[in-house]
């Protein structure tokens, strides 16, 4: 029966991919891929991977889809989109080719696995309890593998700098007119809420159970831009110093807390005996308010229409 | 460490550091810089007689940097780097000198001066190299600090030539590379001298160490353009005359023909060359680069031109005399390397005296020159005359000790080339001497310039008329301690022929 | 004295936090902070290589939790190599964009500046085949960002074609990370080698992560994206693209190969990437004969480079110890003199189009004379690219070429040999229009600020003194460590 | 078979239709979705295939995958960035062919 299951969403995930891949509308796809995501969640749980399962739905398709709808809408509204080339016969070849080659060797990879040498979950469950948290995932993406964590905390940040980068300071204010349907906001003024709540329990959660500050952090960027949408900005030309001193903070927090105990005469990135709980706690908080702002940043920073370059430097070409 | 081994260095450092002033001054201290030149140049001799003096004593100072595992630059002063540093440093003086007066008020002067006495840094190392190695680190220096001297005007012919003369010296120089690579890869460092670790590797491996001496021998020789590899000499001529005087006379051509010296005597020792049949070819190509080159010469009607192709030529005989098994032809080969460099060099000082001063460059445009600038025509005729081979001019010295030389070799046939290519020297030379001095003068000179001297600039005649003099000497006085015949004989009883 | 446990972290933490900082600073703190940084990375940098050459290769437990359950960060003579070439050259590097970027450019300058520094420490000292994805992939995205920076149409092309290209790059060696965990159990590198086990599932995760670190050297013929990357970014950017961030996927192509011991059951693959290097060689050299644009001659000729580091490859064979230890020097002398050279011809690139205030090669008339110093830098960085005496490339080419002479394998001597003729070739092109008189007089030339000049020049006379100083860094890669004892 | 060896089967042809479509297409949008088919599908297969191995649930590579899923969302966002750029500066939703090389 269960395989069954497997099966059946198996054979559901080929067909969304595959429409959302060869699509004739781009619209068309984006949903898709979307729907997409969402199946994934379902195989994250049959996998036995419910944090993965969180995350893919508020990041993947969540995250990934509405920054793909806007910029779709964007590219609709600001320009007559030019029909699409049809690919080449040698494109198609090639790809057929590469993908084939990739589909072949990944099944022979795959279809003489040796036994692994190492039992990695095991030495997992033996540090635990040292660990300061409950829940595996948590313990290795913020203690055991932290460092990970701390260099992807870096990417994300990057990701909003590059988009703040080539924001240019004369841009006109955001066009997008804030959406006076009184009904919207009432819902807001519900959702909004319950949202927050949400993006709470899956910090505190993270502690023991699936959860944690990158599912939490996802859930308050969407209740930002949620937010953003109904015409109350949160856009860094408000504060520029204040937004980007959020944007870093989670960054910021979790490096200090490692360096303070770089200082204290222990390794980088080591919590003080006792304290692991407390500090990952005060890790996950700043992060999952700066992963709420960076997110909504990454939708505002592409969203908002940067101008034309003025008159190009000479210098710098 | 002996204060005596520091002199190599400092010898090369005095050409190196003062590029690098002279790089880093404005274009506008001409003062300055030509004091520096001069200052560096004179100082330079100092050291280098000094340093004949400590390798009279049969010291040779040395100093080693190991640069890759196994691997070391090596400075050395032996008698026989002593003979192509002293030739260039005293004719680097001249040279500069020369070329202070030759491109007064003319833009550049910075970076020309710059990359000139880079050259004759490298000319140094040349000569003061300690192994292939660094031979070949330098000999690729001077490709580079030339080819700015040879595109110096920055018009469409010269950059033309810089492109052939890279395409020759980079060609040859990857050559050369594969051939030292390639040694190394068999025995390791071979420092100069020590031939034995070569005969032992020829006993091992015969027919890769005669494929080693063809590139070896290839990569030099297109510097010191032997047939075929003498096309870019020619076409090189559109530098300005001091550059053609450096590429002729004291520092190009003459690399290739001491690198093929160092070659055959320090690496593989001329009686092993001589028993492995590897010379006799390198006498064939000899004999027919002196006959061609004079050959082309005679065909020439720009004076320069006909200089260049004399050039291919004249190297050539310093490599047949090296190509000759026996003493005799060691001494004319390497005495032809100091008097060629002095005869040539007054031929080219001449040459560029005649354009600047009166706009001339074809020989027909030279009737009667000898009247207008009769000091320059006679160091002209100095020069000339030794070229032909005339007693008592250097020339002659040379010529005398190749044909015994190829005598005692057993090759009387060489007798033959040295013959004719004399007569074709004669049918070049002397058709130009008569122009010059029994012509009557056809109309105007070309471009005139107006100076408040006679002949030409002090800074212009005095050079040619000191080489002049110096190959003259050469020859008057060759049995003298002090002349280059001596030297040459001092090198082949201690290090070839022991 | 806890402080000085080891430098080891702090050359993470100094460029993460200048990132942070300059970040949120204003402007003329930015510049002081980020001054600072650099010196302090120098003293960490310098600190941990006297460690390391004290008292070997260190491992440095990040949380205090053993690889294979934490991450370890690992520093042997080839890891402190990379440190010091990229302290060296970013630091000029920083020095020239000073003065070469406006101070408003400046405020999104420094942070991507450090992320990329932070990236490239993280790569060099990295034992984990995950922990180097997320380094792969911050470098990535920093590099596209500096690219992305002039925010003109070209640089946003050139900036999307290399984004695109580096992820799919950086996917292909996930997926080889993936299988090499399922067969493995462990991310580390060391745990890795040292239960390797060479079966299918292994050979495809080493296929899928050579090929997913081809694509991130632009190695032939996947190099389409480096051109406009590096011939369109800002100056200062493309020196430190060419110079470092290549040299990031090269550097881990490297380790896996020898730590792995890929040479010793892949012996095809590796001709092939010989195959690989040598038309990286003659394509690169020849494009960039063709090239109009002054950077673009040099952005092809990286192409080419990469070719020579890839010569290494082949020339590590099982068999031949003395031979392959000859190619590994050679090789990664190659990639130190490649590094200086090629920032330094960037900067001194820069500068001549700073003077012509044009980007093509004819502008260049006349400028032999204009400006000697910034024309010196160009041709001392050009002698050590072509490979001539003497200067680090010089050496490289001489180590590669006894290794194949000895190993046997002379059809590579052939391509070096070539090869060199061709780089000389487009080399000696822009210098020759340096040399053209035109008639007009200098001064229309706009003049470029001294410090510029001297960064330049400083990276290109390094890049010649690397000829007579190659022993040092030699020295230092064969210090004894894992990589060492891997090497045949 | 269990649900690690088909997902990672799912993985497995994730990949081959993200790279296709990733080679295929010319529509940066289009090989944008593309690229997180093959991401998505590295996922499954470094969860699958590990669990596969291990007979057991693994947090460590669970981890990695959020890891993951964080990193392909910021470079997500990067591309749109850009395309956005792209897109007001030549109404253009794909890039030149090669012309250079």
């Amino acid at each position: 029966m269960n395989e069954m299951i497997d099966w059946l969403l198996l054979l559901g995930l080929g067909a969304v991919a595959i429409t959302s891949l060869m699509s004739q509308s781009i619209f068309r796809a984006v949903v898709f891929f979307i729907l997409l995501g969402l199946l994934l969640s379902l195989v994250w749980i049959r996998l036995d991977a419910p944090d993965i399962a969180l995350a893919e739905a508020v990041i993947g398709a969540g995250i990934t889809g509405i920054l793909l709808l806007d910029t779709l809408g964007q590219l609709k509204k600001t320009g007559k989109l030019t029909t699409e080339p049809s690919p080449s016969r040698a494109r198609l070849g090639l790809a057929l080719l590469a993908s084939l080659t990739l589909v072949g060797l990944l099944i022979w990879a795959v279809l003489h696995q040796p036994q692994p040498a190492i039992a990695l979950h095991q030495q997992v469950a033996d540090a635990l309890p040292e660990s300061g948290v409950d829940h595996p995932i948590t313990a290795v993406l913020l203690n055991f593998r932290s460092y990970d964590t701390l260099l992807e905390i870096g990417v994300l940040v990057l990701a909003v700098l590059v988009g703040l980068t080539l924001q240019s300071k004369d841009a006109p204010p955001d066009s997008l007119p804030g959406l006076p349907n009184p009904l919207l906001h009432a819902c807001l003024t519900l959702l909004i809420p319950a949202m927050l709540l949400t993006a709470a329990y899956l910090l505190w959660a993270g502690a023991d159970r699936p959860g944690g500050a990158f599912q939490a952090g996802a859930m308050l960027a969407a209740a930002f831009i949620l937010l953003h949408l109904s015409g109350t900005r949160l856009s860094p030309r408000r504060s520029e110093f204040l937004m980007k001193a959020g944007l870093v903070m989670g960054f910021g927090v979790f490096l200090a807390v490692a360096v303070s105990t770089l200082i204290g005469g222990r390794p980088f990135l080591t919590y003080p005996d006792g304290s692991a709980g407390m500090l990952i706690l005060l890790i996950e908080l700043a992060l999952t308010l700066s992963i709420g702002l960076i997110l909504l940043s990454l939708f505002t920073v592409a969203h908002t229409p940067a101008q034309l370059p003025g008159k190009r430097r000479q210098d710098e070409q | 460490m002996n204060w005596t081994n520091s002199l190599p260095l400092a010898v090369l450092m005095t050409s190196f550091l003062a590029a690098m002033i002279i790089f880093m001054l404005p274009e506008s201290r001409h003062r300055l810089r030509s004091s520096i030149n001069i200052a560096a140049a004179c100082l330079k001799l100092v050291l280098i007689i000094l340093l004949l003096q400590v390798v009279l004593r049969q010291d040779y100072p040395e100093v080693s940097l190991e640069v890759l595992p196994g691997l070391s630059l090596i400075l050395r002063a032996d008698a026989l780097a002593m003979l192509f540093a002293g030739l260039s440093s005293v004719l680097w003086l001249f040279t500069t000198l020369y070329a202070i007066g030759y491109l007064e008020n003319s833009p550049n002067r910075s970076r020309f001066f710059g990359y000139f006495s880079l050259c004759v840094a490298s000319t140094m190392g040349i000569s003061l190299a300690g192994n292939l190695f660094t031979f070949l680190i330098f000999y690729e220096l001077l490709t580079l600090s030339t080819y700015p001297l040879v595109v110096h005007r920055g018009t469409e012919a010269s950059l033309r030539a810089g492109r052939t003369y890279l395409i020759y010296t980079l060609g040859g120089g990857v050559v050369l590379l594969v051939g030292v690579a390639a040694l190394y890869a068999l025995g390791g460092d071979i420092p100069f001298g020590n031939t034995e670790q070569t005969a032992a590797l020829v006993g091992t491996w015969p027919g890769w160490m005669a494929l080693i001496f063809a590139l070896l021998i290839a990569g030099l020789g297109v510097k010191a353009a032997i047939f075929p590899f003498h096309g870019w000499l020619p076409t090189a001529m559109v530098a300005p005359a001091p550059v053609s005087a450096l590429l002729h006379a004291v520092a190009v051509v003459k690399a290739g023909a001491f690198g093929i010296v160092r070659v055959v005597y320090d690496i593989y020792g001329i009686e092993l060359a001589w028993q492995q049949g590897l010379l006799w070819p390198l006498t064939l190509i000899a004999s027919f680069t002196i006959l061609y080159g004079s050959w082309r010469a005679l065909q020439q009607v720009d004076i320069k031109k006909r200089l260049a192709f004399s050039t291919v030529s004249q190297v050539s005989y310093i490599i047949l005399g090296i190509s000759l098994f026996g003493p005799l032809g060691t001494i004319g080969g390497l005495v032809h390397l100091l008097h060629q460099g002095l005869m040539k060099v007054t031929l080219f000082f001449c040459a560029g005296n005649y354009a600047e001063t009166l706009g001339i460059h074809k020989i027909h445009e030279l009737d009667g020159v000898g009247k207008r600038m009769p000091l320059t025509s006679a160091a002209f005729t100095l020069g000339a005359l030794g070229m032909i081979g005339l007693p008592p001019v250097a020339g002659f010295i040379s010529k005398w000790y190749l044909g015994t030389g190829a005598l005692e070799a057993g090759m009387d046939w060489v007798i033959l080339v040295l013959i004719s290519s004399s007569l074709l020297n004669a049918a070049y030379f002397l058709p130009v001497l008569q122009r010059i001095w029994f012509n009557p003068q056809q109309g105007d000179w070309p471009d005139e310039m107006i100076t408040r001297w006679r002949d030409t600039t002090p800074l212009l005649l005095i050079p040619a008329l000191v080489t002049a003099t110096l190959s003259l000497l050469a020859g008057l006085f060759a049995s003298s301690v002090l002349s280059p015949l001596s030297w040459a004989e001092l090198i082949t009883l201690r290090e070839y022929l022991p | 004295m806890s402080l000085m446990q080891s430098p080891m972290p702090w050359l993470l933490v100094i460029p993460l936090a200048g990132a942070t900082l300059t970040m949120l600073l204003p402007d003329r703190w930015r510049s002081a902070a980020s001054a600072l940084g650099i010196l302090s990375q120098l003293v960490a940098a310098l600190l941990l290589s006297y460690q390391v050459i004290q008292s070997g290769p260190q491992i440095y437990a990040m949380g205090n939790w053993q690889a294979p359950l934490g991450i370890a960060l690992r520093a042997d003579g080839l890891a402190m190599l990379f440190i010091l070439m990229s302290a060296l050259v970013s630091s000029l590097c920083a020095l020239y964009a000073q003065s070469y970027l406006k101070a408003e450019k400046r405020a999104n300058f420094w942070p991507l500046f450090w992320f990329l520094w932070a990236s490239l420490n993280g790569i060099w000292l990295a034992a984990d085949t995950f922990n180097l994805y997320v380094g792969l992939e911050l470098l990535t995205l920093a590099a596209v960002g500096l690219v992305a920076f002039a925010a003109d149409e070209r640089s946003l092309e050139a900036s999307i074609r290399y984004l695109y290209a580096a992820l799919l790059g950086s996917m292909g060696y996930l997926l080889g990370v993936a299988l090499l965990y399922g067969a493995h159990g462990t991310l580390a590198l060391d745990s890795l080698a040292e239960h390797w086990h060479w079966g299918p599932t292994s050979q495809v995760a080493v296929t899928l992560i050579v090929g997913g670190l081809l694509l991130k050297t632009a190695v032939f013929p996947l190099h389409t994206w480096l051109p406009p990357a590096h011939g369109g970014a800002l100056t200062p950017v493309s020196a430190l693209l060419s110079a470092l961030v290549i040299k990031a996927s090269f550097y881990m192509l490297l380790r896996f190969w020898i730590e792995l011991d890929i040479y010793r059951h892949l012996p095809s693959l590796s001709q092939l990437l010989g195959i690989l290097g040598a038309g990286a060689i003659f394509w690169g050299g020849w494009m960039a004969l063709r090239q109009q644009h002054l950077k673009w001659v040099v952005a092809y000729s990286t192409v080419a480079q990469i070719g020579y580091m890839l010569l290494m490859f082949p020339l590590l064979t099982a068999g031949q110890s003395d031979a392959s230890q000859l190619a590994y020097q050679g090789g990664i002398l190659m990639l130190l003199a490649h590094a200086l050279a090629k920032a330094g011809m960037f900067l001194a690139a820069g500068n001549l189009m700073i003077c012509t205030g044009k980007p093509d090669l004819q502008a260049l008339a006349g400028m032999s004379r204009y400006r000697p110093l910034t024309i010196f830098a160009f041709g001392l960085a050009g002698v050590s690219l072509m490979g001539l005496p003497p200067s680090g490339g010089f050496s490289a080419k001489w180590l590669l070429l006894q290794s194949s002479l000895l190993s046997g394998q002379w059809w590579w001597v052939v391509v070096l040999v070539l090869g060199s003729l061709l780089s000389a070739a487009y080399i000696f092109r822009v210098f020759a229009y340096t040399y053209r008189e035109t008639g007009e007089e200098g001064d229309r030339f706009a003049r470029p600020a001294l410090s510029m000049e001297l960064t330049a020049l400083t990276l290109s006379v390094a890049s010649i003194l690397l000829g007579f100083a190659a022993m040092l860094p030699l020295q230092l890669i064969s210090l004894p460590g894992p990589l060492m004892e891997a090497l045949p | 078979m269990s649900s690690d060896l088909i997902f990672t089967f799912g993985g497995i042809g994730l990949c081959g239709l993200g790279l296709f479509g990733f080679i295929y297409h010319r529509h940066l949008l289009r090989r944008l979705i593309a690229f997180n088919l093959f991401g998505n599908g590295t996922f499954l297969i470094l969860v699958g295939f590990a669990q596969q191995g291990q007979g057991n649930s693994d947090p460590v590579p669970q981890a990695l995958v959020l890891t993951g899923i964080v990193v392909a969302v910021a470079a997500t966002a990067l591309a749109l960035v850009l395309i956005r750029r792209w897109f007001q500066l030549k109404q253009a939703t794909e890039l030149p062919e090669d012309s250079q090389s």
